[in-house]
């Protein structure tokens, strides 16, 4: 029987390894697996490359897996954000990598990734600083870059609700990057708000069908990244 | 005797055969025709989810008669069901499912099979023939194991297992294991290897139907 | 105000013009738009280039358009199915070209045409004739064929229910190529079996976002081609 | 009287220019900031449907106070609404309808921009700065028509309206037309084009604080 429900944080991610390469959904808090990323501090997994569009807020979440040292370099298009000041202090020490990207680029590189796709043609970013050193080619007398698929040993990602397949629909903004990011990793763990029974998901509005998924783990009540940086929370606590 | 032997396997044989290699829990595409036929034999205890490329995960049995929906199909065009925990997407996603080397097994039916895994099974490649491709090519190129299930020989006595497929590829080296009704044969780096014969069957006699160079 | 419905196929098709490119929805029968093809074929345009991932069967729907001689070229995956006489025969004579792509890669370049990626690399057809006088390249250690986007002038396509944004879902396994096929085409044009007021679609399950569609035309009760062929029916009838 | 000059429109005046341009049924991307208030002044029978690139078409207004949904956000991470006949969509999506040109209008704040239409809006280039790029070089290569909001001068005096941009750049020769709080000045050819000058403002006045070459 095919049951991707996991019991708990800690053994749905417990074997990611030293060095890994992970993706993180989330777009600011919205979508943000916080209680994924804090039981991959307490696991202690180092040296990763984390894909995800911020570098998180205070001192919890990613900002918090950041702060612990855990994380040799971010690919990411906007690591400057309010309430952001652990990844931009290691980074004026030369204590983290940056590889900057567009945000759509990221996004599409990421979806080559999941789709087979090793490398394709945009003209975003043409002409700019991000675009140097990287092969150009003309279509149609327009400029364009090639850009290379992201892909990942893990995703980290936040849903709504999954059922045992790892089928899952999303709320709202906090859609942003997990579909995607479930498709280009090798294994996919999502945080779901709830576990529903199969066939409870219309079909027709599954968004991330199970068969990019491998665990799900049921977090009822997640944390809200903005209320514990106001509160000045900081993991471990 | 020799009539007997060569009749080996019945093709829901082969399809069962093909079935008992699946692992719990795959994800599973299978091509047009006799490879459609595997979906009878899920062995007990074993839970697989087939995907069809026209863009539905979870394809269940057949309807029963009257109940065909014209837009509930499989990739042959025929009407299918889908089960609890099923899934319809458009044809990007699908195939991001293929070439994204997502799906577990696909079981695909063969004009040819060469030794070192090459398939051929989309065009004889006859001038004024309609070629026609379909999904086949992206299937061997995305997915990670390829089975082939397929008669030994033609209708008119041709070997289907050869040295080198004369038709247009499907793709190269691409072929995990080939289900024939006379064999079960794995491409390894040294060429074919017997995996089973049918019942009463000889390496030799296997030998004598089949163009590759085989090993036991 | 925005309303991109149409009050009848006629005036959805009116502007499409003798060489244009047309996308066409469908795999099979499921998801081809019958009723707007027969009023292309009556609207007159011709030279045409088609995109669709089969020719039709019988003499209605795609078929009976190819029949009418108002197709140039066909770019399709599989132009032989059941009951499908009238391409082969054009083609066995000569009189209509063929693009054949593989289904996947037919779809990756629609999709490319619908997000601004010029080409893509993939590794389906290398090695095989469908590869042939394209630019591979080796990305680790793999081997990929470079294919190009394609774009449409127009795309007849059919869905389930459409508001006045153009937002749509469709059907089942109809959905096949409408949602990228209406990405990739300057006018897409939609009839569909309902239109619902705006929000009565969960935005949670809009298959295709109404910036990508620009007329919907309301067809109640859809021919189905199948039932057409077994009855030996013809367009125009 | 010099000083009443270069005070301009206000903010709010130029946001209600810039909407007064936008076409009925148009979709329309505001970037962060001083584009946003853009919203506010959607002409009398005119309908625009709002896109963020994290994810939503049908963006609508602020929510009441204590309304607020985390995950109900725009790009700027602030609090939003959405609109009867929205739709939610992933980050691939989004960019399928920037980069695919299916965009109508975006309206972006500037660093600076250069006569030819060459636009800096992400980064000052200053060693130590932390680079941020989000998706701008997206939206400048992919919507049809880039609007430019922003103060003619910066804070320090510094033309922002200029030969060559300085800092590095989001997008070259991308920008359609430039508001500012002294004039509206298109991009064209032969340059920059004054449409509008601030009430009592002299082309003359507005060469002396614009670095670029500027034309009636």
């Amino acid at each position: 029987m095919i049951n991707k429900i996991v019991t708990n944080v800690e053994e749905a991610v417990q074997d990611i390894f030293d060095g890994a390469t992970i993706m993180i959904s989330g777009f600011g808090e919205a979508g943000s697996p916080i209680e994924l990323i804090h039981a991959l501090i307490d696991q202690g997994a180092k040296d990763l490359t984390i894909v995800s569009n911020n570098t998180g807020s205070g001192e919890v979440g990613l900002a918090a897996l950041i702060a612990h040292k855990r994380v040799k370099k971010m690919i990411c298009s906007f690591p400057r954000t309010a309430n952001s000041t652990v990844f931009p202090e290691l980074y004026k020490k030369g204590e983290i990598e940056l590889e900057l990207v567009p945000q759509g680029t990221l996004a599409e590189r990421i979806r080559a990734g999941g789709a087979g796709i090793p490398a394709f043609f945009t003209p975003t970013s043409v002409g700019t600083p991000l675009a140097e050193g990287k092969e150009t080619r003309v279509f149609d007398e327009i400029t364009y870059v090639m850009e290379n698929a992201i892909k990942a040993d893990f995703a980290l990602v936040k849903a709504l609700k999954a059922d045992r397949y790892g089928n899952l629909v999303y709320n709202k903004t906090a859609r942003n990057f997990g579909p995607i990011m479930c498709t280009a990793a090798k294994t996919a763990i999502v945080q779901a708000e709830q576990i529903v029974e199969l066939g409870d998901i219309d079909p027709e509005c599954v968004v991330t069908p199970g068969i990019f998924v491998k665990r799900v783990v049921k977090i009822t009540n997640p944390a809200q990244e903005s209320k514990l940086v106001a509160e000045n929370r900081r993991y471990p606590w | 005797m020799v009539n007997e032997l060569k009749e080996g396997w019945d093709v829901n044989q082969m399809a069962q055969k093909v079935a008992l290699d699946i692992p719990d829990g795959s994800y599973v595409n299978l091509g047009i025709g006799i490879p459609e036929k595997v979906a009878a034999f899920v062995p007990e205890g074993r839970e697989f989810i087939y995907h069809t490329e026209n863009g539905l995960l979870g394809m269940g049995p057949v309807p029963a008669k009257g109940q065909e929906d014209p837009e509930l199909i499989n990739a042959g065009k025929k009407a299918v069901t889908a089960i609890p925990g099923a899934c319809y997407f458009h044809h990007a996603d699908s195939f991001t499912m293929i070439r994204g080397k997502h799906i577990d097994v696909c079981v695909l039916g063969a004009l040819q099979v060469a030794e070192n895994g090459d398939l051929a099974n989309w065009s004889t490649g006859e001038p004024g023939a309609i070629p026609a491709v379909g999904g086949a090519m992206d299937l061997v190129a995305g997915v990670k194991t390829i089975y082939v299930i397929t008669k030994h020989i033609t209708k008119t006595g041709e070997a289907k297992i050869v040295k080198n497929c004369s038709y247009p590829l499907t793709g190269k080296a691409v072929v995990n294991r080939i289900y024939t009704d006379l064999a079960i044969l794995d491409v390894t780096e040294k060429g074919l290897k017997v995996i089973e014969l049918a019942p009463g069957l000889s390496f030799e006699y296997l030998q004598s139907v089949t163009e590759a160079h085989i090993f036991q």
